[in-house]
């Protein structure tokens, strides 16, 4: 009963890994909780976009995924 | 088949690649192109860009159909690599074959501006002192505002 | 060596010469280039473009030197074609090699429109029924109108 | 004792030749009287500039040319 947590660029150092599996089901506020200290502030920051399944929300904080969802956290793309 | 849209893990070769697109579109009277390469200037060592499996490809794809979208054209490349790149390398090609200069010109332009500031893309640069992630660059951003709003592809 | 321009009496190979002006501007962080080809459409058999020596080539490197002056370069290499053609033949090859990508977009569309409407060629193509002499065509020259008219090389 | 006259274009096929040698000294009503029927309305056409030894006359019918040298007859251009 898990979600994979995908950390894009900056937020991979940040998490110490590329992925990371937590408890599901998750909402914003338990993802925030899960995401503690400079990582957890990056992902809260304004700028950090969130994927579910590869579908970006318009809002992140209406997140809502369940065991088998992959979760990802994008911070600005940096161009090409 | 007008798009021809590529993720590449190993060396672009934007002339080898040109000479098939130019191939495959004998019909088109001028083609466009742009290659972007990693600058061999500064102290830059090595570049490496990465992606979102789930979202970098499809929204090159989408970005293609809407270039295709908005100019005749009879075809339309676009290559990105991946990975670690070194001073020198192509990091990306957009290719536009079409019946006037002037479409293949806005087309490879449009798609340009969009993949630096709109495609999902981080990058981050090895200097003497380590590795360092690139912010996003206020030009990129008012180089694709310079077209209407209508395409957003990322935030 | 910024600047490199030839009236080619023998073919135009854009990939081959696109891979030489990039090897010689390493520094160059984006190139943009122009491919014109004898469109392969309609019954045309045949291409002759016809030159005056004490003109065309000084007026392509006056081009040359005027698109150099009006944006910050690494290189600039305008190729054209003279002489009898067949359709799917290049014509014509512009590129601009620039630290910025708008630099180099803006200096091949500038130079292709001049070379296109201002440049001293004169075109004739071969129809089933002979040879017929192309007029220019007003588009061309709204084309160069887009840019501002200190420029004219050629009526 | 002669003037180079070079026929560009549509010109050529109207002279029947790509040059002509003609008369020194050459000024425009030598020239005009030099080329008859419809090579010579061609040239006089408001369309058709001139030069002389590769510099283009602002106003043609300022033309004056010497022995030796070469006057080009340049109907407009018709791009590349």
């Amino acid at each position: 009963m898990s979600v994979t947590l995908v950390f894009l660029g900056k937020l991979a150092d940040l998490a110490g890994a590329p992925e990371r599996a937590v408890e599901a089901p998750l909402d914003w506020s338990s993802l925030v909780e899960a995401l503690d200290g400079p990582l957890g502030d990056a992902v809260a920051g304004e700028k950090v976009r969130v994927a579910v399944n590869g579908t970006v929300l318009p809002e992140k904080t209406a997140l809502f995924a369940e065991d088998g969802d992959e979760v990802a956290l994008l911070p600005p793309v940096s161009g090409g | 088949m007008a798009k021809d849209v590529r993720l590449l893990e190993t060396a672009l070769v934007p002339e080898a690649a040109l000479a098939a697109f130019a191939a495959a579109h004998p019909q088109a009277g001028g083609i466009v192109s742009f290659t972007g390469k990693v600058r061999p200037d500064g102290d830059v060592e090595a570049l490496e860009l990465s992606h979102y499996e789930r979202l970098t490809l499809p929204g090159m794809e989408t970005l293609a159909d809407d270039t295709l979208g908005r100019w005749p054209l009879d075809g339309l490349l676009i290559q990105h690599r991946i990975g670690v790149m070194r001073p020198g390398d192509a990091i990306v090609l957009v290719a536009a074959a079409a019946r006037h200069r002037r479409d293949a010109f806005q087309a490879a332009d449009f798609a340009m501006d969009h993949l630096k500031s709109d495609a999902w893309f981080w990058k981050r640069e090895k200097r003497a002192d380590g590795w360092h992630w690139i912010e996003p660059r206020a030009q990129d951003h008012a180089d694709r505002h310079r077209w209407n709003q209508d395409t957003d592809l990322a935030p």
